[in-house]
């Protein structure tokens, strides 16, 4: 839901979001930080405590409703997209929020997943995706690199995995942003955006199974080569990475490529600029699809363009139908059309 | 309108009208119905469709059919047609099983030519070989005098051929002696937008009821006895609007927007179509990807506060499963209907069973009782539909509400009510701030939660599919904390049977056996144990429409016959679940599964030789 | 199923794969073309009769299975691409086809849909897309535009529509190729290329229902205008479409633009020219989506690249498994790890 | 070895190793359990473990367990514990009402600081309060024991101090009597990589138990009675290990490829896991993306000629319920495993309940006959799933087995059969070009139809949801064919009883009253009837696998007693389908919902209050 629907509210902090529960994830989750990260975005996004819904479904991730104070629902496996439209429809005041892990709305969920996101419906989707089922104890998941060794891959999956981004894009989808577990202030910044925007939001944070995934993201994450793999996208700003920021992107007919330049002259043209609201789809999708070792993988809100959102229109067909229909009450409906007297 | 003929007198006629996909056969019905509804007559009406949007022109396969019952307490579609009119030689030689000798045959000699023929499967031509000659039949050319009526009237020749349907229709007005201004009207109506074609339309019927005047080739003509319905403002509903218009009843009554998450199905779909007109009354129609996400948002919508509801049939109800046992965890209000269609799998999709009733009753992972409700009849959808919101809301707990295609589609007359005639419904919603709020805090007496609304200053709280403690509704495997929810989500339902009707019995009510019926049979059911009665025979009748909980004086009633004859379109589901719950009885059953309602002569034939 | 792996078989013709079944779509349809153009792709293909199976789910265009004299299952609604992978995993000689309607595989059965296409499992997916629910009399789809009014949309759909192509696209598909209903020889040519495609195959069959949704490809069809509405793609041949030939379609920063050129002189060089086997979706889901009248519509294979498919994989584990695992039988199993006699 | 302690001779002994979640209570449990095994008793476990992943260290939440039976047949879970080994505070609290005074219990004093007690909810220190006075407490520092140990022989302080669970497992060796020869052989199998490793495990093991003989603290050591199993070779076995098997096996006879299409559930998952694991036996599972794609895959397989299976747990039944449908209507052999837990919804999910029978009998829209077999125990599980196989692939039907939580990650021994002597297995499989194949003819005898696989030559056919023709297989909506299609889809599942064991009666057979059960409460239920019929009261047992049909001779059974009562672990499932089945006798119930199993002691008091 957009800033324009926000109503007045009290100051709350961070604290006020926590909840009196015992957070029962691993010591080393990556689901902590990112717990953290989201206590601290509502009081930012501005709603009244009571109108904050989060709508979960089965997972580690999706025990996310417990552990903030708002109202929450913690429901079944894969279903919370489709559980959070009818909160979301019903009462159009409401901020949803939607934790889902990557077997949760990739998986069993894929359907309402890509269904929420070509309706635009106003929700915000946090995908933790580990690329594993954790709460089944590590059997691969829809997100799992080709090869992956898991429980029920002894020999190595022999599935192509899912790139989030793309099937974001592919189902219309108007926002998708992307984080890491271990980069809380960015986190909240991207989140934040997410909040902003209106319609559906996508953020994917690859976040750490420690248990049965652990460094499942460290090609991204190391530290030392972080750097050199990270691209932080921010809007209007040329697609610069690297350590010495030598490194930028550009466009041709293959598709994308890495230029490499002299830090100290001039930045090429050919460097693109980043344009998270271009309606045309194609660029997002390949900056979404890159991955190192050849690419960096970008970070941040790689789209977010403006478009119609359900309820909008849903809000403006019931106030259409009010102003235009003749049947006001049940009443009127049920002697509308051939009655007769006995 | 003088007429010379003989006049017939019955209490009852059933009429119907048969033709190719394309061939109104429907519209013609319900003008017909129409039309004698507003001339003072209780009707019941039954479409008869193949699955096939259009399937190949004069095939067997392309018939579809449209009949009506008309006369007193037509309760039931009438077992054999009394008149057939039949557009062409497939659907005559579908629909001739359906007819009693004797009765008349209205049929389109120009649509007897040999490839019509020979699509139908007919050897030689059934007009002319002698094959109808119990029968009364008259066979004029009906295509040619109403085109040629059409294009007088200035239609072109293609609109013309189309008006054949009325022709039809106004030979039939004549055999009722119908007066021609009601079907004028109601042609003006339908066809607003087009005046011309209805001034045609109007002349093409008058040609047609002229011509049975003049070629005297009936030798009676029907009337109909006078019914003695309750005074009051009438009109024709089918089960599916009545199903609609009761749910956005109850959603002003109780004051909770209608939210209506549902996925397209036969012969459920209608009732979507029909909520989806009415914006205007607040009504939120949700069209979801499949039958999952249909459920799944109207259990989101029930959460934040709306009368939420999901509308399906057979296949789509297996497949909401998971989610209903979610419903009755989280003890969120939902109203789940189930259009019956005979299965299993996707079975006969325009053909009517009640054979879901096993699946409402029992079929979720562990112990997840609902409460189920079955309609009786089209209009009677109203009420159980009506009823179903109010139990859901006022409970906090999932309703199945089991009707079927045959009540669901066909339609039947309804005394129109006022919804400030219509019982409160007071859903235990928890106000703000409220100090005393826990979510799994219930009422002592009915053990039913508060429904705290997001949005509501204060309730912050979260539920789940997860086993809850009691009151506090945390997330717990507490052993007898377990089993104190599992009794708490039973009694709760079973409470219930102290609020709905207790159980009625009709019929000669100190008979020695019982008739037992629930759901949409109860037309035929109610007018075979009259007819038994009528023959001196004592018969006594308990149709059920509340089955879980079942009434609570079903044991006494029970208690007070020697034999229990259990009557359903199926294998014996409802005999299977008195057996459960009331093994002190013993039953008798009568099971149907022909995808075809009962008949009244089947069930007078077996009540017979049960008592 | 690739071509390599067909074996020898009896000359068979169109007719060998008509069923003695009463065809029951209605009069006009566009069903009954594409029903011939696959009688006629079936011989070209070359299995033998008994290992083509059909599967399909419900709807009008499900019913496809009954017309053909084939193996054939007519399944539940939304599934047919589950229970096709399992008919093509278990046995790989079978050549698998799926047609299906835009509601059975992007409505209920889009879960399967992107996760087959996911998999790379080798099966052709007859896509018909007639923008609406067909067999249960005209409810909008997912793919229907934007304010279609329908049975269940009195004021106009509120829903942006899904874009087959996208959709493939975004979830890692490695073939998409799109016809319309009216050009036989292009459905059977287009159809036969993914036949040969190793992989999940997915084809988008633009199809009128003259009951439901008549015309709503009217604007793709019109034998008036269709010349400057549609492109035909050609692999390794450039861009170029209208009445005159003499418009083109180029590639910059923000997208595809339509370029008009004299068509006596040179093509001018920024015209892209086709390649299917760009690895690199970005293109690919640019021409997918284009649509008049900004834009003409591509039709012809779009998208063809090579990819290990599921059944190549598996069959690979299996074959090196049995060599290298130690566990030959059942009793070899049952007498594994710790046993002792009593 | 020699001991002055005084040796207790028991029957059987319970004991149960609790701690934290990384406590590796796990392999206490299985290290202890194959020693016995090893050492000739017979032995059951049953894990006990949170549903979070590492819930937070020293909670309540966070508290896993292993419990071993073992002694003269351990059926079931033994009710109480007589030794209690608990790591910490929290498992201490959590775990005192499964012990009686008197047992033993062996806990880590060094885990027993301020924050440990505050986390587990202590006010004060219970090792010194004196609440544990009705106990033989035994407190050593065992951390800093092992610790010692594990640095002396080279181990980093970290890893040193994860050994702290073989010095227990040493203690209670010692108490059991067992020499450490074994144990020392299973600990060089787990650790067969790292030697290192596996010495200093031994090493601390030795030092527990050499510090048990020394402390003296052990009034009394155990000696367990001479098991009198048959004579075979033998393993220890899960029952989801066992299902996986039974299903390769069956695989493996009839000659079918097995196809898994699963997704995973606790606790089924690891069937799924165990048939990944053989590729080299030509298993292909297919991990689906979410329930219903597990099911529709194994149709797809199961139609191309595999011996087709899919595994889940309640709520993935829901699931499944659509397809499930479909392969009744399309006469397709699937087996469909559903290891039980307690619901309803996500319920709780580590915990075992026998509620899902109702779904499984009655779970699908329309007329929907399956054939339901329940294992009774966790080897039981292997001929229950090669029973179910074989029927499945002979009937041409879908067998629902099911299989609970707890027999499925419990384990008990199992002799080891040979596959050639299991039965043989035989599908109706029909040759290329037979002249006479048609879709849906059936065997006169067993009204089982024909498998026509694809890829077969001249066998083209087309099969799917819709109501088909007797025989022909065109999709029909004729009344009598769906009648006679019902009743043939109905026919061949009761015709099957013909070819199931018959019933068996246990216990004092000529009782008077009969204990029924079904599933994975047998060996609870058995030893509850044994102990009964010990004391000389009489009483027999019918404990029933096949549900669906019910054994041929069940009437005839129940007619033999005055009294039958019932025992469930849910709220009375199988009684109300005995009422509803074989509604001629009268039933007494028993039932328990609270995700535990039956302790022996109150099913005892249940059947003396029967008598
Ligand atoms: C209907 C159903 N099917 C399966 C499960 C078992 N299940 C629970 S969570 C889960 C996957 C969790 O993976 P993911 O969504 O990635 O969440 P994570 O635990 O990794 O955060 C599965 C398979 C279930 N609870 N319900
Ligand atoms: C589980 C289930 N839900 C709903 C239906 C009803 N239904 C049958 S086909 C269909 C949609 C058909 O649309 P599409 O797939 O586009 O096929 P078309 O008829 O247009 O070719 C629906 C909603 C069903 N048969 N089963
Ligand atoms: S199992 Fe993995 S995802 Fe789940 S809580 Fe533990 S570390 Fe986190
Ligand atoms: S309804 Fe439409 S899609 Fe279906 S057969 Fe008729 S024209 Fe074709
Ligand atoms: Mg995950
Ligand atoms: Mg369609």
């Amino acid at each position: 839901m957009g800033n324009k629907e926000i109503q007045e509210s009290p100051v709350l902090t961070h604290e006020d979001f926590k909840s009196d529960q015992m957070v029962k994830w691993c010591p080393g989750c990556g689901n902590h930080a990112i717990l953290n990260a989201v206590t601290k975005v509502f009081p930012l996004v501005g709603h009244k405590k009571e109108n904050y819904v989060v709508v979960s479904g089965i997972g580690c991730s999706s025990r996310f409703p417990y552990y903030v104070s708002t109202y929450g629902f913690h429901s079944i496996h894969g279903r919370a997209s489709a559980i959070a439209t009818g909160v979301r429809i019903a009462n159009q005041k409401l901020s949803v929020w939607i934790p889902t892990g990557d077997g949760d709305s990739l998986a069993i969920g894929g359907n309402h997943f890509i269904h929420i996101i070509r309706r635009n419906l106003d929700v915000n989707i946090l995908l933790f995706n580990n690329k594993i089922y954790g709460l089944t104890k590590g059997q691969y998941s829809p997100t799992s690199e080709m090869g992956s060794v898991t429980k029920t891959s002894p020999f190595g999956t022999i599935e192509h995995p899912f790139k989030v981004g793309e099937l974001v894009i592919g189902a219309q989808g108007t926002f998708f942003g992307r984080v890491v577990d271990n980069t809380p202030k960015f986190i909240t910044e991207v989140m934040h955006e997410a909040a902003k925007h209106d319609g559906t939001s996508v953020v994917e944070m690859l976040q750490n199974c420690v248990i049965f995934n652990d460094g499942t993201h460290s090609i991204i994450t190391d530290r030392e080569t972080k750097d050199d793999v990270q691209l932080i996208l921010r809007h209007g700003e040329k697609m610069i990475f690297g350590k010495e920021r030598n490194k930028g992107i550009a466009l041709d007919i293959d598709g994308l490529k890495v230029v490499t330049f002299d830090p100290n002259g001039p930045i090429p043209d050919e460097i693109l600029v980043h344009d998270m609201e271009n309606p045309s789809p194609g660029v997002h999708l390949m900056l979404a699809k890159m991955y190192p070792p050849q690419f960096p993988i970008a970070l941040g809100v790689i789209r977010s363009v403006p478009a119609n959102t359900y309820c909008r229109l849903l809000a403006d067909s019931i106030t259409h139908a009010k102003a235009n229909q003749k049947i006001k009450c049940v009443d009127d409906l049920l002697n509308s059309g051939d009655t007769w007297e006995i | 309108m003088s007429t010379s003929k003989q006049i017939i007198e019955r209490d009852s006629v059933v009429v119907k009208f048969v033709g190719d996909s394309g061939d109104g056969m429907q519209l013609s019905g319900t003008l017909f119905s129409d039309a004698a509804a507003l001339a003072g007559n209780d009707i019941a009406t039954f479409p008869d469709y193949p699955a096939e949007i259009r399937a190949p022109h004069n095939t067997i396969a392309g018939v579809s059919g449209f009949q009506v019952h008309i006369g007193k307490e037509t309760k039931i579609i009438g077992d054999k047609c009394d008149v057939l009119v039949a557009m062409n030689p497939a659907s005559l030689k579908a629909n001739l099983k359906w007819i009693d000798k004797g009765a008349t045959i209205i049929t389109d000699v120009d649509a007897y030519d040999e490839k019509a023929l020979e699509k139908a499967g007919y050897q030689s031509n059934p007009l002319t070989d002698g094959s109808l000659s119990s029968y009364k039949l008259i066979t004029p050319p009906i295509s040619t005098l109403a085109q040629e009526t059409a294009t007088q009237y200035g239609m072109d020749t293609k609109n013309a051929a189309r008006t054949k349907n009325m022709f039809c229709l106004g030979m039939v007005y004549y055999i009722f002696n119908f007066d021609l201004d009601t079907p004028g009207t109601l042609i003006d109506k339908r066809f607003k937008k087009k005046p011309d074609v209805a001034k045609v339309n109007k002349k093409v019927l008058e040609a047609g009821y002229n011509f049975a005047e003049t070629i005297e080739a009936f030798e009676s003509r029907f009337q109909i006895s006078n019914v003695q319905l309750p005074k009051g403002r009438y009109r024709n509903i089918t089960g599916n609007i009545a199903t609609a218009w009761g749910l956005l009843a109850a959603s002003e009554r109780s004051g909770r927007d209608l939210f209506l998450g549902s996925y397209p199905i036969t012969p459920a779909t209608e009732i979507l179509i029909e909520i989806a007109q009415h914006k205007s009354l607040g009504a939120k129609v949700f069209q979801a990807e499949d039958e999952i996400a249909g459920i799944c948002s109207a259990i989101g919508a029930s959460f934040a506060g709306s009368l939420a509801v999901t509308t399906t049939s057979g296949p789509g109800l297996s497949l909401k499963t998971e989610a209903v046992g979610l419903a009755v965890m989280t003890e969120l209000p939902i109203v789940i209907v189930d259009v019956q269609r005979a299965g299993p799998s996707t079975g006969m999709p325009t053909k009517s069973e009640q054979a879901d009733l096993n699946m409402a009753l029992y079929g979720r992972n562990g112990e997840a009782p609902c409460i189920v409700i079955a309609a009786s009849s089209s209009s009677d959808c109203f009420y159980a539909a009506y009823n179903a919101a109010k139990y859901a809301l006022e409970t906090m707990t999932p309703v199945i509400l089991l009707t079927d295609g045959k009540i669901g589609q066909g339609s039947e007359l309804f005394r129109i009510p006022k919804v400030a005639d219509l019982p409160a419904i007071n859903p235990p919603i928890v106000q703000p701030n409220d100090p005393d709020f826990k979510p799994y805090r219930r009422d002592p007496e009915t053990l039913v939660r508060g429904w705290a609304i997001p949005g509501t200053e204060g309730l912050q709280h979260r539920i789940g599919g997860l086993e809850k403690t009691d009151i506090f509704g945390a997330v717990s495997t507490d052993p007898l904390n377990h089993e104190k929810m599992v009794n708490n989500r039973y009694e709760k339902v079973m409470r219930l049977a102290n609020r709905i009707p207790k159980q009625e019995v009709t019929g000669c009510v100190d008979a020695d056996t019982l008739v037992v019926s629930w759901g949409g049979t109860k037309g035929s059911v109610e007018t075979a144990v009259k007819e038994v009665n009528k023959t001196g025979k004592k018969v006594a009748h308990a149709h059920f429409s509340y089955i879980m909980p079942l009434p609570s004086n079903t044991a006494e009633i029970f208690a007070k016959y020697k034999k229990i004859l259990v009557c359903e379109l199926n294998t014996g589901q409802f005999v299977g679940y008195l057996r459960a719950t009331h093994p002190d009885f013993k039953y008798l059953q009568y099971n149907k599964v022909q995808g075809l309602p009962f008949t009244v002569s089947e069930l007078v034939t077996v009540i017979n030789n049960t008592l």
